[in-house]
C-alpha cells in the first residue's frame, strides 16, 4: 500500500519536463559569411504537434539541443509567420556549436523552448521602431523584421528603420533578405560595413553608431529602439541615442549571459534579481540601469 | 604566542608607515574557535586586526599569486617554502615581497580536538605550550604537542627559510621525526589494498574544491578539472571522476609541495589527501634529494635534467 | 504550455497534503521504535543521520540500522535527499543505427515513498525556501518536485542548538515546523510526535505509532528553552530598505569580505538553501546521458562566456553575488525573508572563515545607513 | 594508487630509435593483453541517482 495520497501518481503525468527537447530535423544549412563562422539551421519539427507547441514571439531564443555535446542557448532567426520550420543562426565558437557546426541535412537532435521573453510588440504597436544590429547579434532583429513587415502586421507599426553593420560586406548575415528590404519603401534600411575594398558597395561604410547617428529618426515618444550587438557596439551607441532623444524606457536591449537551464532554475545568469534566461533576455535600458550590470 | 601578534603588529606599521608595502597579508581573529581569517591591512589601524596564534593553518602564499603591489606577509616555515616557489613559478617577485618570517610550532588539528572533547567546542584558549578548550561539555587541556595537525607533527622545516624580518628567534627543529610512516604503510600494501584504501579515503569527497584552492600551487587560470575544450574528467560524484581528480592534482603538485596541509585543513569533510602529496614529496625526497622550496638558487626536479637522475623506473 | 493548469493543481494539492490536521500529539515509546521502523519500512525508504567516520550523513537506513539521533547536525544538508549533487535527467543512444537515436528519454528513477527521519527543523524549512526556485507559476523542475512530493519529512526539534546555530533570526528555529510532516521531540524513555500534514499522518499509522499523547507542553517548554540556548544571531530587518545598487557597488566592503575567500564551493554544497545546477553530457561508448550536478556562484567558470568574458570573473565579484543572492535579491524576489535558515554549516565548514553572520549584518547596517540618509 | 603493476611503464626513446619505440610498444601492448580489460579507473556506466 502505498502511504502517499493517489492523487500524487498522476502528477506525474501532468508536469511536462521543461528539459526534455522536441527532436527535431535538420532540414538545410546555410553559411551566411565568408569566414565560415556562422551558419543558419533550418530545423523541421519531427512530430508536428511540437510545431504548435514551440509557439514563439520575435525576440525569444530556444536551447538547441545535441545529444552527447549539451545545449546552447540561441535566438530565434526566423519569424513567427513563418511556417513549418524554425531557424537558428550559429557562431562556431564552443564545444556545441562547433559540433552543430559539422552536422549535416538530416540529422537529429533537439530544441527546447520557445525560452524567455521577447520585444514588447503590444506595446510597440503604433509606434516607430528603430532597430540597431551589429553582426551576428541581427538574428532576432531579422525575426522581428520578417514579423513587422509581414503584410498582416505593418500596418500596426510606423516607420520602421533599420541600421545594421558587420565588419565586411562578407560578414553580412541574410544578404539576399537585406538586399529585397533594401528595395521596399516600407522599411528604411542602412547597411554599413567597418570597411570594405570592393569598389561595387554601394551602402554604407562606417562603424555602426556614427551611421546611427547620421540615419536614425530622432527619438521621441513614439520612437522605440531596439538594440542588439556585440558590447562594444552597444556601448558607443548607448551616448548616439541619448544625443537623437531616446530615453532610457524607450531603448530596448537583448542581454547574453551564460546559460543552462533557460528556465530561471540554474542560478547562473542573473544580473542582479533578474534572471536574463526567463526574466530576460529583453529589458530596456531603464530596467538594465536598476541591476549590477553583471553581462 | 601573544608576543608574535604585537611583533607582527609592530614590524607592519612600521612597513606600512615606511611605504615598504603597500599592503600586510596576515591573519584576523576567527568567529569560530579554532579558525583565523586570512587578512589584509592597509593601515595602522587595520593592522591592529592582525593575530598570530596556533590557528594560522592557511596558507598565506595563496593570497600571493599575480599580485602587483609591494606586500609584507607574515610567513611560517610552510609559507616560506611556497613563497620560494611562487618566486621560482614566477607568480610573484621576490622585490615586491617583505617577508615576516613567524618561527612556528605547529599549528592545531581543529578535527582532532572536536574528537576529544564531550560536545560542541566553544571556546579554545592556549598558553606557550598548552591548548585549552572550553566544550559545552566541560573543559580539557592538552599539550600542544598532543594536538597538532599531522603534517605539522612531522614538520622539519618550522623556521622560514627566507625572510626579511623575523618577529621572534628560530626555534628548534624537530629532527627525531619519522615523516613518512604513514606512506609507507601504504607502499606496503597490495594494489588491491591500495584501491580500497584510496576508495574508502575519498568517499566522502563532494567536489567543492577547497583542497586545491587552498593550495598555493594550484593557481592555473582554468583547473584541468573545469577544462571544457576539451573536457579531461566528467563533473559528476562518479568515483572514477573523483579519484581522477584528486589523484593528478597530486601530481601537478610533484616536486613542489611543501606538506603546508593546507588541503587538509581546508578539507569540510575531513579527507586526507595528502596520503596522496607526500608519497610524491617522499619520491623527491628519495630519488632526487628534493625537498621544495627551501631555496631560490636551484630549480625543482621536474623542471631540470641532471645527467645523474635516477633511471632506474624507465625501462 | 498549459502551465496554467497545471500550477492550479499543484496548488489544490500542495494545500490538501498541507492542509493542518488536527495537530495530533502521538507518544512513541522508544521499546517500539524499532519496530516502527521495520513497519515503515514495507512503504517507505527511510533515510536518516548516520555517523560515517568523523561526521554524520544522511544515507538510507537498511533494516536493522536506526537512525542516529546523537548528533548536533549532518555534515551535508538534507537538500540532497530531494536534490542529487548528481542527477541524470535522460538518456540517449548515439548509435546512428538505432531507431531512437538521438532521442533524449526520461531516466527511469525510484520515486517510491521515502521518509527522512531526523532532519532538523532548519533544513526542513530550506527545503521550502528551495521549492520556490523549483515549483514556479512558468515551470516545474519534474525532478526535483517528484523526489519531494515522494519525501515525508519527519523532523526531529534540535533541543541542543550549536554556538554557530543563528535559526531564531533567520526566520526559523529549533522547533520550526514549516516543511516538515511530522515533528519528533525526545522525551526521556519516549519520542514525542507532533503531526503536522496528511503525509505525516499516513506516516504515522504505517510505523503503527498511533497513541495519543498529552504532550503540547512539552513542545512548548521544550521550544522556549531551545530557543534561550541559541546565542548567536544575524540582523536582517533592514535588508529590504537597502538599496541594491549602492550595497552591490561597496566595493570597500566587499574586498574586506572576500579577500580570504579561496573560490572553493564548500558554502554553497553544505548550504541546505544553495540550488544552483550545471547541467552535463557523458557519453560511454554509444550511451549517453545528460545529468545535472551541484554547480556554485563561487566558481568562476559559473558564469564564463564562450568568448571568455566573464560578468563575475573576479572573486570579490563572486562573494559579492553570493551574499546579495542569499541576503538582498532573494529578499526582494520573494518577500520570504532571507534565503538562509541559520543552520551555521558555512560558517563551521568555510575554510576561511569567512562568516555569514558577520556579513549580513554589515550588509543590514549598510541598509540602516542608507534609508537614514534618506530620512535625514 | 593501485592501479595493477604491468598497466604502467615508462621508456626513453629518442625519435631516432624507431626500432626500440616498436619493440616497446609491441611488449607493453601484450603484456596489458594478457591483464585483460582494465578494472580501475574505468567507468562504469552506472547511474549517479
Amino acid at each position: 500500500m502505498s502511504a502517499l495520497s493517489p492523487a500524487i501518481q498522476d502528477r506525474e503525468e501532468l508536469v511536462e519536463n521543461p528539459y526534455l527537447p522536441y527532436p527535431v530535423r535538420i532540414d538545410d544549412i546555410v553559411v551566411e559569411t565568408e569566414d565560415r563562422n556562422l551558419k543558419t539551421f533550418k530545423f523541421v519539427f519531427l512530430n508536428e504537434q511540437d510545431e504548435k507547441k514551440f509557439d514563439y514571439h520575435a525576440g525569444q531564443f530556444a536551447e538547441l539541443s545535441i545529444p552527447g555535446k549539451g545545449e546552447i542557448p540561441i535566438g530565434i532567426a526566423s519569424s513567427p509567420v513563418e511556417k513549418g520550420f524554425v531557424m537558428f543562426t550559429v557562431n562556431k565558437a564552443g564545444v556545441v556549436t562547433t559540433h552543430l557546426h559539422n552536422m549535416k541535412v538530416g540529422d537529429i537532435m533537439g530544441i527546447r523552448g520557445p525560452l524567455g521573453n521577447w520585444f514588447p510588440w503590444e506595446m510597440l504597436e503604433g509606434k516607430n521602431v528603430l532597430l540597431v544590429g551589429g553582426g551576428f547579434a541581427f538574428t532576432t532583429l531579422r525575426s522581428s523584421i520578417v514579423y513587422m513587415i509581414d503584410p498582416a502586421n505593418r500596418s500596426k507599426f510606423g516607420n520602421i528603420t533599420v541600421v545594421y553593420g558587420a565588419r565586411t560586406p562578407g560578414m553580412l548575415l541574410y544578404k539576399n533578405e537585406l538586399i529585397e528590404w533594401e528595395k521596399r519603401d516600407d522599411i528604411d534600411m542602412h547597411i554599413t560595413v567597418d570597411a570594405t575594398d570592393d569598389p561595387d558597395w554601394k551602402y554604407n561604410v562606417g562603424f555602426v553608431p556614427p551611421v546611427t547617428e547620421e540615419k536614425a529618426p530622432q527619438g521621441d515618444e513614439n520612437t522605440y529602439a531596439i538594440v542588439c550587438g556585440p558590447p562594444i557596439m552597444i556601448k558607443f551607441t548607448q551616448p548616439v541615442l541619448e544625443k537623437l532623444g531616446y530615453t532610457h524606457d524607450r531603448i530596448i536591449m537583448s542581454l547574453e549571459n551564460r546559460m543552462k537551464c533557460g528556465i530561471g532554475m540554474c542560478g547562473r545568469c542573473n544580473i542582479g534579481r533578474e534572471l536574463v534566461c526567463k526574466d530576460g533576455p529583453v529589458f530596456t535600458l531603464e530596467q538594465i540601469n536598476q541591476t549590477p550590470r553583471e553581462y | 604566542m601573544v608576543n608574535y601578534s604585537d611583533k607582527i603588529r609592530e614590524i607592519s606599521k612600521r612597513l606600512l608607515k615606511d611605504c615598504k608595502v603597500d599592503m600586510i597579508i596576515g591573519f584576523r581573529k576567527g568567529s569560530v574557535p579554532m579558525m583565523n581569517e586570512p587578512h589584509f591591512a592597509r593601515t595602522a589601524e587595520d593592522v591592529d586586526e592582525l593575530v598570530w596564534d596556533s590557528n594560522c593553518g592557511i596558507n598565506l602564499a595563496n593570497y600571493l599569486t599575480d599580485r602587483k603591489e609591494k606586500i609584507g606577509v607574515a610567513a611560517k616555515g610552510c609559507d616560506s617554502r611556497n613563497i620560494v616557489t611562487h618566486i621560482l613559478e614566477n607568480k610573484i617577485k621576490r622585490e615586491q615581497l617583505t617577508i615576516i618570517g613567524v618561527p612556528c610550532k605547529g599549528m592545531i588539528d581543529k578535527r582532532k580536538i572536536a574528537g576529544l572533547v564531550e560536545g560542541e567546542v566553544l571556546e579554545v584558549t592556549e598558553d606557550e605550550e598548552q591548548i585549552n578548550v572550553k566544550s559545552s561539555g566541560g573543559k580539557k587541556s592538552f599539550k600542544k604537542t598532543e594536538v597538532l595537525q599531522e603534517n605539522c607533527a612531522v614538520c622539519i622545516h618550522r623556521n622560514p627559510v627566507v625572510y626579511d624580518e623575523m618577529v621572534a628567534e628560530p626555534v628548534p627543529e624537530q629532527t627525531d621525526v619519522d615523516r613518512y610512516e604513514d606512506v609507507r604503510k601504504i607502499e606496503e600494501m597490495d594494489p588491491e589494498q591500495r584501491w580500497a584504501y584510496f576508495d574508502d579515503l575519498f568517499k566522502e569527497c563532494i567536489r567543492c574544491y577547497a583542497c586545491r584552492n587552498a593550495c598555493p600551487l594550484c593557481y592555473c587560470p582554468t583547473c584541468f578539472v573545469d577544462e571544457a575544450k576539451p573536457q579531461w574528467v566528467g563533473k559528476s560524484q562518479d568515483p572514477i571522476d573523483i579519484r581522477t581528480f584528486h589523484f593528478l592534482r597530486a601530481y601537478h603538485c610533484a616536486g613542489r609541495c611543501t606538506d603546508c596541509g593546507a588541503c587538509q585543513r581546508a578539507c569540510p569533510v575531513g579527507i586526507n589527501m595528502r596520503m596522496l602529496t607526500k608519497k610524491l614529496e617522499k619520491d623527491c625526497k628519495d630519488l632526487y634529494n628534493w625537498e621544495a622550496g627551501l631555496t631560490l638558487d636551484s630549480r625543482p626536479p621536474l623542471d631540470f635534467y641532471r645527467p645523474d637522475d635516477p633511471e632506474d623506473f624507465i625501462k | 504550455m498549459d502551465s496554467h493548469r497545471i500550477n492550479q493543481l499543484t496548488h489544490q494539492r500542495i494545500n490538501q497534503s498541507r492542509r493542518d490536521t488536527d495537530m495530533k500529539i502521538v507518544a512513541i515509546d522508544k521499546k517500539d521504535w524499532e519496530k516502527g521502523l521495520d513497519r515503515l519500512r514495507e512503504a517507505y525508504r527511510l533515510i536518516g543521520p548516520v555517523k560515517e567516520d568523523r561526521y554524520h550523513y544522511f544515507r538510507e537506513l537498511p533494516q536493522g540500522q536506526a537512525p542516529d539521533f546523537d548528533f548536533f547536525n549532518t555534515r551535508i544538508s538534507a537538500k540532497e535527499i530531494v536534490y542529487p549533487q548528481s542527477e541524470d535527467l535522460f538518456e540517449y543512444t548515439l548509435d546512428e543505427t538505432k531507431e531512437d537515436y538521438h532521442l533524449l528519454k526520461e531516466v527511469e528513477k525510484d520515486y517510491s515513498p521515502k521518509a527522512v527521519l531526523g532532519i532538523r527543523p532548519c533544513d526542513a524549512k530550506a527545503v521550502e525556501l528551495v521549492k520556490l526556485n523549483f515549483d514556479t507559476d512558468d515551470y516545474k523542475d519534474p525532478y526535483w518536485l517528484r523526489a519531494w512530493e515522494a519525501t515525508t519529512f519527519v523532523g526531529l526539534a534540535c533541543d541542543s542548538p550549536c554556538s554557530t546555530c543563528f535559526c531564531t533570526t533567520a526566520g526559523c528555529g529549533p522547533y520550526h515546523e514549516e516543511g516538515l510532516d511530522v515533528l519528533l521531540a525526545d522525551d526521556g524513555d519516549r519520542y514525542v510526535a507532533k503531526v503536522l500534514t496528511e503525509k505525516g499522518e499516513n506516516f504515522m499509522k504505517a510505523a503503527g505509532w498511533t497513541e495519543g499523547a498529552e504532550a503540547e507542553a512539552r513542545f512548548e517548554s521544550g521550544k522556549s528553552a531551545a530557543e534561550e540556548k541559541i546565542v548567536s544571531t544575524v540582523s536582517t530587518e533592514k535588508l529590504r530598505s537597502a538599496d541594491t545598487l549602492a550595497l552591490h557597488g561597496n566595493e570597500e566592503m566587499w574586498e574586506d569580505i572576500s579577500f580570504s575567500c579561496i573560490n572553493c564551493g564548500t558554502c554553497t554544497f553544505v548550504c541546505p538553501t544553495c540550488w544552483c545546477f550545471d547541467i552535463q553530457d557523458e557519453v560511454h561508448g554509444k550511451q549517453g546521458r545528460r545529468m545535472r550536478n551541484w554547480d556554485s556562484c563561487m566558481f568562476p567558470i559559473f558564469t564564463v562566456h564562450t568568448t571568455g568574458h566573464n560578468p563575475r570573473g573576479t572573486k570579490l565579484q563572486r562573494v559579492r553575488q553570493r551574499f546579495m543572492h542569499k541576503l538582498k535579491y532573494f529578499v526582494d524576489k520573494y518577500d520570504a525573508g532571507i534565503m538562509c535558515v541559520g543552520c551555521g554549516r558555512c560558517v563551521q565548514q568555510c575554510p576561511v572563515n569567512i562568516d555569514i553572520r558577520r556579513v549580513c549584518d554589515l550588509m543590514d547596517r549598510y541598509g540602516a545607513t542608507d534609508a537614514c540618509a534618506v530620512e535625514g | 594508487m593501485g592501479v595493477e603493476p604491468g598497466r604502467l611503464q615508462f621508456s626513453w626513446i629518442s625519435s631516432a630509435e624507431s626500432t626500440k619505440f616498436v619493440d616497446v610498444v609491441t611488449k607493453v601492448t601484450e603484456a596489458v593483453k594478457t591483464l585483460g580489460p582494465n578494472q580501475r579507473f574505468v567507468k562504469k556506466e552506472a547511474k549517479v541517482a
